[in-house]
C-alpha cells in the first residue's frame, strides 16, 4: 500500500483552475471550516511537534467524527495520538511520532499501531519536507541524499533510488504530497488570508502551496492594510487560502510562537492519563475536553486561567530582549 | 588529578560528549543530551560554536534553566542568529555547511548503525519507537557524535532497523549505498569512549571512563569489541564541568 | 456609439488589452504594455485582480504616475500582497495558481510562438535580443494573452527562435513537447484582436478593431490569416478608459 | 561549451569544509574582499535589473582589471554591459540582457556578442533560479515544466529532458549552478555576515547558499544583538559568508529597497552615452566613474548630490503608507 498515489500533472492542474483565487473575504467559524475536510481525505497538517499546531481545528473534525483521514505532518507529536485515539485517522505519514521527547514513547500510538493496525509511514524529517516543496513547486519528484542505504529507504518503495544522469551518483527521488487539504496555524492573516508567521516555519510554507485547499486558523485577524504595508513579511498568500477562522489560543495545550509555550502542566496530566490506558483514559480525556465543551472557549476555560496566564507570560517573553 | 566528583551517568555523559566539540564548529543537535552538551561546550570553552536545531534554529544560544522541551519549540530560538524551515536548515547537511552531528540513541550496532524506529520485527513490532525525525538525515550527511546509555541490549551486533545509518555493513558500504559523506565519529557512553576503525568500520573503544575496565565494557556490549592499542582514560568530570551543567539545567530536565 | 476619442497606438493597445481580463483572475503581468493594461482592468472593473510580477511581486497595486521602470523595482511592490522570490514567483505557474500570463513580443508566428532572442540566425545573429526573462516559463506554464505591435516584420510565418512557446508546430505538438497546459489565448494589436483555432492552432481575426479592414491586417502580417466565422468589431476606447490611462502614465512612460 | 561543468558532490563538499565557517568577524575593504574574486572565476551576482546591484563590488573589481570571470545573474542590465565593456567578463548566464526596458536593446551587449565573439548563455528565468536553488541544496539538478519545446532548452544541451520514473511525464532537469563566489548586497549585516534583505529577495538566498564564497556589501553593519533579537528576520546566515563591506549607497546608480530608487537621470546619461559608441563611450564613462575616483564615496560624487537626494528621497517613500 502506498500512499503516493501522485496525481497527474493535469488532474493538479485542474483542481486548482477550480478554486475560486479572487480576492475575497473568507472568515469562517470553526463549524464551516470543517466543512473543507470530507472522509477519507489526504489532509496535511502544519506547525510541528508542540509548536503551531491547528489544534482547534484537529478538535472541530474530532466533533464532527470525520473518519479516515491519512494525515501527514513534519513531527507528530500529542496531534497524533488524538488523530488516532478520537478514530478520525488511521494513517499518518510523518518522521517522528511520539508525545513529546519528556515523555517518552506514545502508549497511544503504541496501541493503534502494534495491536489496532493503523499505519504510521515513516519518512526522514528532510524527505517529508521535500515531498510537500515537490508538491508546492509542481514536480511530481525531488532529489535527496539521505535515506539512502537505511531500511527506512527500503520500507519506502513510493520513493525511487536512481543514478543521477548528470553525475552518476545515487539519489533518492521523493514523491511530491499534495494534500486535499491543509490545517495551518498562524499568528495573524487578513480576512482574505494572507499570513504571517513569527519564528519558526516548519513545513507550512511548503505545505500551503503544495495542498489543494487551506484552512488558516490564526490567532488574530488583522487589515489587508496592515498586510499590505509590509508584504515581505506575508508568508502564505491570500489565493491558496480557502478558509479562514480567528481562534485566540488555537494551538493549545501546545504553542503558539511568541504568543504562549506549551501549557506544560496539561500535557503532563495528559500524558499520564492517556499512557496508563490508551483506550479508556483517551476516551475519558476526548469526553471531556473535546465533546463537552459547548465552544473553543469553553475548551480553553477547562485548560484553565492559571495555565495559559502563565503559558502566554512565557511565550511573549522571547521578545523581552 | 582532582578527586573525582559526584554525578549521574547523564550527567558524565553530557559533559564527555560536550569534549567532543570544538570552537567553531557547526554542530547539529538533537533534543536532549545533545543539545544540553552543545550548550555546555559553547560556555565552557567553545563560545563560538554554531548549534544547529531541527525546528530550523542556526546558531541557537539556549537560556540556563530555559531548556526547550523539544528541538521544535521557540526556547530553541532564543538569541539565534537566524530560523529556517525545517526541511531548509536539514538542506545545509546536505550542502555541508555542518561539521558534526549531535543526537542520542535508542540501539545501536557494531557499525554504527542506530535504530529509533522498532523492537523486534519491523513487520510486526514488539515496539513502535517514534522514528527517525531529522536522525537519518544528519547520519547521512555528517560526521556524528551519538551520546548513549551504555546497555547489552542496546550495543547489538545488527540493530533490528537501520534508522539511521552509520556504516551500514562495514568497509565501504556506507560510500557504495550513495551516503559518500559523514559517517559514524564517536559514541560516547557513560563506560567509554568509541571511534571506528579506518578500514573495517568496527566500532572500537578509545578510552575508558575513570574506574571502567575493559571487561565492564564487554560485558555489556552484545557485540565482540576492538580495543584501540593505546587505549586511553578519560579525565573525570571537573567541578566546573559538573556546576555549568547543573545551571543550564537546574530542574534535570535532561540529567536525571 | 458614441464619438471616437484621439489616442495612440499604444494607448489602444493598452486599453484592448486591458478588457481581456476579468475580475477574480490572477494575471502574471509583463513590463510595459502588459503592467499598464493589468494596471488599468484593476482600476476601471477589475479591484479583485491579483497581478504578479517577476520580482517576486503578489498582488500588487501600482501608483498612478508612479510605473516602475522594471518588474524588479520596488515600486512595483508598492501595496502589494506579498513579496517572493523570483523562482517562486514563477513556481506559482507551475503550480497552476496563475490564470493567465500577458506580455508584450517583438516577434510572434501563425501559431502564436514569440521570439525574443534573436533576429536572423541564432548562431551568427543580426540582432541579439534581450532574452526571455520569464517569457518562456509564463509561456509554457499558463494561458497568454500577447499585446504588441502589428508590423509584417513581426508578424512572421516561422520566428527565427522560440523563445517563448505558443503552440509550437500547431495541432498537439505543444502538449507532446510536455507542455499540457496552457497555450495561447489572445494577441491584442493596434489593428485587430486575435484567437488561435481549437484544432489546427493557426492564429485567427476574432475582431477587427474600429476603421480596419480585414486587407489592412492581412497586408500587415507576414502570413496568411484564419478570419473567424462570425468576425466582431471593437468597441472603441472610452473616453473614461483613456483618461484612466493617462492618469495611470501621464509622463507616457508606456504609452507614447 | 558547456557552462554546467557540475562539480561532483564530493569536490563541493570538500570546498565547504574548508572554509572558516566559525562565528568571527569580517569586516574588510572593498579592496580586500576583491581578492575572494580571481581571474576565471564563476562569480554569481545578486540582486536583479536595476536592484541591489552588487555596483561597488564590480566597480571594484573593474578597477583591479579583473579577467575572464563567468558571471551569472537572474536578470542582467547596466551591470552586464560594464562587466562585457571593462573586458572583466567574456560570459554572462542569465535569463534577460539588456540596459532596462525604458532604453530597449543594449548597443554594448550587442556589440560584444555579435562582433567580439562574448557568450550570453540564455535560460529561462526559473531555470536561473532552479539551477542556483539546486547548488543551494546540494543536489545536481532540479526538475523543471518549461523550457520545454522552445529553442532555448534546444540551444542549452546542459539540461536534460526526461521522462519521469513516476508519471512519465516530460520533466527538464536543469544542472546546479554553484558560483565560485556570489557578490550579494543587502540593507544590513552584523560583522559575522548575517544578513537581513527587505523587499524583493531575487534569487539572493539560493545564490548565497550555492556558492563556494559570498563578499557581502551592506548599506549598514548592525550589530549582531540586534540580529538575534529578530532571528526570522535573518535571510543569509553568517557561515555561508567570507567577506563583509560597508558601503553606503553601494547599488548606485541602481536602487537598494527602501533605501533609494535608481539614479535615472545618470542612467539615462548613460545609456545615451554608450549606445551611441559601445567601445568609446563606455571606455569614457568607465575612465570617468570607475578608474578616476579615489574611493567609493568620490564615485557617489561624481553621479552627484542631487540625484542621492532625490533616488533616496523616492527610495524611502515606499515605508510612507
Amino acid at each position: 500500500m502506498l500512499d503516493a498515489q501522485l496525481e497527474p500533472y493535469s488532474r493538479l492542474r485542474e483542481n486548482l483552475a477550480k478554486r475560486d483565487r479572487s480576492l475575497r473575504e473568507k472568515v469562517m467559524s470553526l463549524e464551516e471550516a470543517a466543512s473543507f475536510v470530507q472522509n477519507g481525505m489526504k489532509v496535511g497538517i502544519g506547525g510541528s511537534t508542540m509548536s503551531r499546531t491547528p489544534m482547534a481545528m484537529i478538535w472541530e473534525l474530532v466533533r464532527q467524527r470525520r473518519e479516515h483521514l491519512s494525515c501527514s505532518r513534519c513531527i507528530t507529536s500529542t496531534d497524533g495520538d488524538i488523530l488516532f485515539g478520537s478514530g478520525i485517522s488511521d494513517h499518518i505519514i510523518t518522521s517522528w511520532f511520539a508525545q513529546g521527547i519528556l515523555w517518552g514513547l506514545s502508549k497511544v500510538m503504541r496501541h493503534h499501531i502494534e495491536t489496532q493496525g493503523k499505519r504510521y509511514d515513516e519518512w526522514s524529517h528532510m524527505a517529508v519536507g521535500m515531498r510537500f516543496r515537490a508538491g508546492g513547486m509542481g514536480v511530481p519528484f525531488l532529489p535527496i541524499r539521505s535515506m539512502l542505504g537505511s531500511d527506512v529507504m527500503a520500507q519506502r518503495p513510493e520513493a525511487k533510488a536512481i543514478d543521477c544522469p548528470f553525475t552518476g551518483e545515487k539519489l533518492l527521488l521523493v514523491p511530491a504530497l499534495n494534500p486535499d487539504v491543509a490545517l495551518i496555524h498562524v499568528q495573524r492573516c487578513d480576512a482574505y488570508g494572507n499570513a504571517q508567521i513569527d519564528g519558526l516555519q516548519f513545513m507550512d510554507i511548503d505545505l500551503a502551496m503544495a495542498a489543494n485547499s487551506v484552512i488558516l486558523t490564526t490567532e488574530r485577524i488583522v487589515s489587508n492594510d496592515q498586510i499590505r504595508r509590509a508584504p515581505d513579511q506575508t508568508k502564505i498568500p491570500f489565493f491558496c487560502v480557502d478558509a479562514v477562522v480567528e481562534v485566540p489560543y488555537g494551538s493549545a495545550p501546545h504553542e503558539c510562537y511568541g504568543l504562549y509555550e506549551p501549557m506544560m502542566k496539561h500535557m503532563s496530566a495528559y500524558v499520564a492519563q492517556v499512557n496508563s490506558d490508551p483506550i479508556e483514559g483517551m476516551q475519558a480525556y476526548l469526553d471531556k475536553y473535546f465533546h463537552a465543551p459547548k465552544s473553543w472557549n469553553e475548551y480553553l476555560a477547562l485548560i484553565g486561567m492559571e495555565e495559559l496566564l502563565d503559558a502566554s507570560q512565557k511565550g511573549r517573553s522571547i521578545y523581552n530582549d | 588529578m582532582t578527586e573525582p566528583v559526584r554525578h549521574t551517568a547523564s550527567e558524565i555523559l553530557a559533559i564527555l560528549a560536550s569534549r567532543q566539540l570544538t570552537d567553531g564548529q557547526v554542530v547539529f543537535a538533537g533534543i536532549g543530551t545533545p543539545l544540553l552538551a552543545a550548550t555546555l561546550a559553547q560556555r565552557l570553552r567553545a563560545p563560538g560554536l554554531t548549534i544547529l536545531f531541527e525546528g530550523g534554529v542556526v546558531g541557537a544560544f539556549v537560556e540556563p534553566g530555559k531548556l526547550p522541551p523539544s528541538t521544535n519549540d521557540q526556547r530553541c530560538t532564543k538569541r539565534a542568529n537566524m530560523v529556517l524551515g525545517s526541511a531548509d536548515v536539514l538542506l545545509l547537511l546536505q550542502r555541508g555547511y555542518v561539521d558534526v552531528g549531535f543526537m542520542g540513541g535508542a540501539q545501536i550496532d557494531q557499525f554504527g548503525n542506530l535504530n529509533s524506529s522498532y523492537i523486534g520485527d519491523p513487520a510486526a513490532p514488539k515496539t513502535r519507537l517514534p522514528g527517525t525525525g531529522g536522525g537519518n538525515d544528519i547520519s547521512s550527511l555528517t560526521n556524528m557524535i551519538v551520546a548513549m546509555k551504555h546497555e547489552k541490549r542496546r550495543f547489538v551486533e545488527k540493530v533490528d532497523f537501520i534508522t539511521s545509518p552509520g556504516f551500514l555493513r562495514g568497509g565501504t558500504s556506507r560510500a557504495e549505498s550513495g551516503l559518500p559523506s559523514g559517517g559514524m565519529f564517536r559514541v560516547i557512553t557513560e563506560l567509554a569512549v568509541f571511534g571506528f576503525d579506518g578500514e573495517s568500520r568496527r566500532m572500537k573503544v578509545l578510552a575508558l571512563n575513570p574506574g571502567v575496565s575493559r571487561e565492564e565494557v564487554q560485558d555489556n556490549t552484545g557485540f565482540k569489541l576492538v580495543f584501540d592499542e593505546k587505549i586511553a582514560v578519560t579525565e573525570p568530570p571537573t567541578e566546573h564541568e559538573l556546576t555549568t551543567l547543573r545551571m543550564l539545567d537546574p530542574e534535570r530536565l535532561f540529567t536525571a
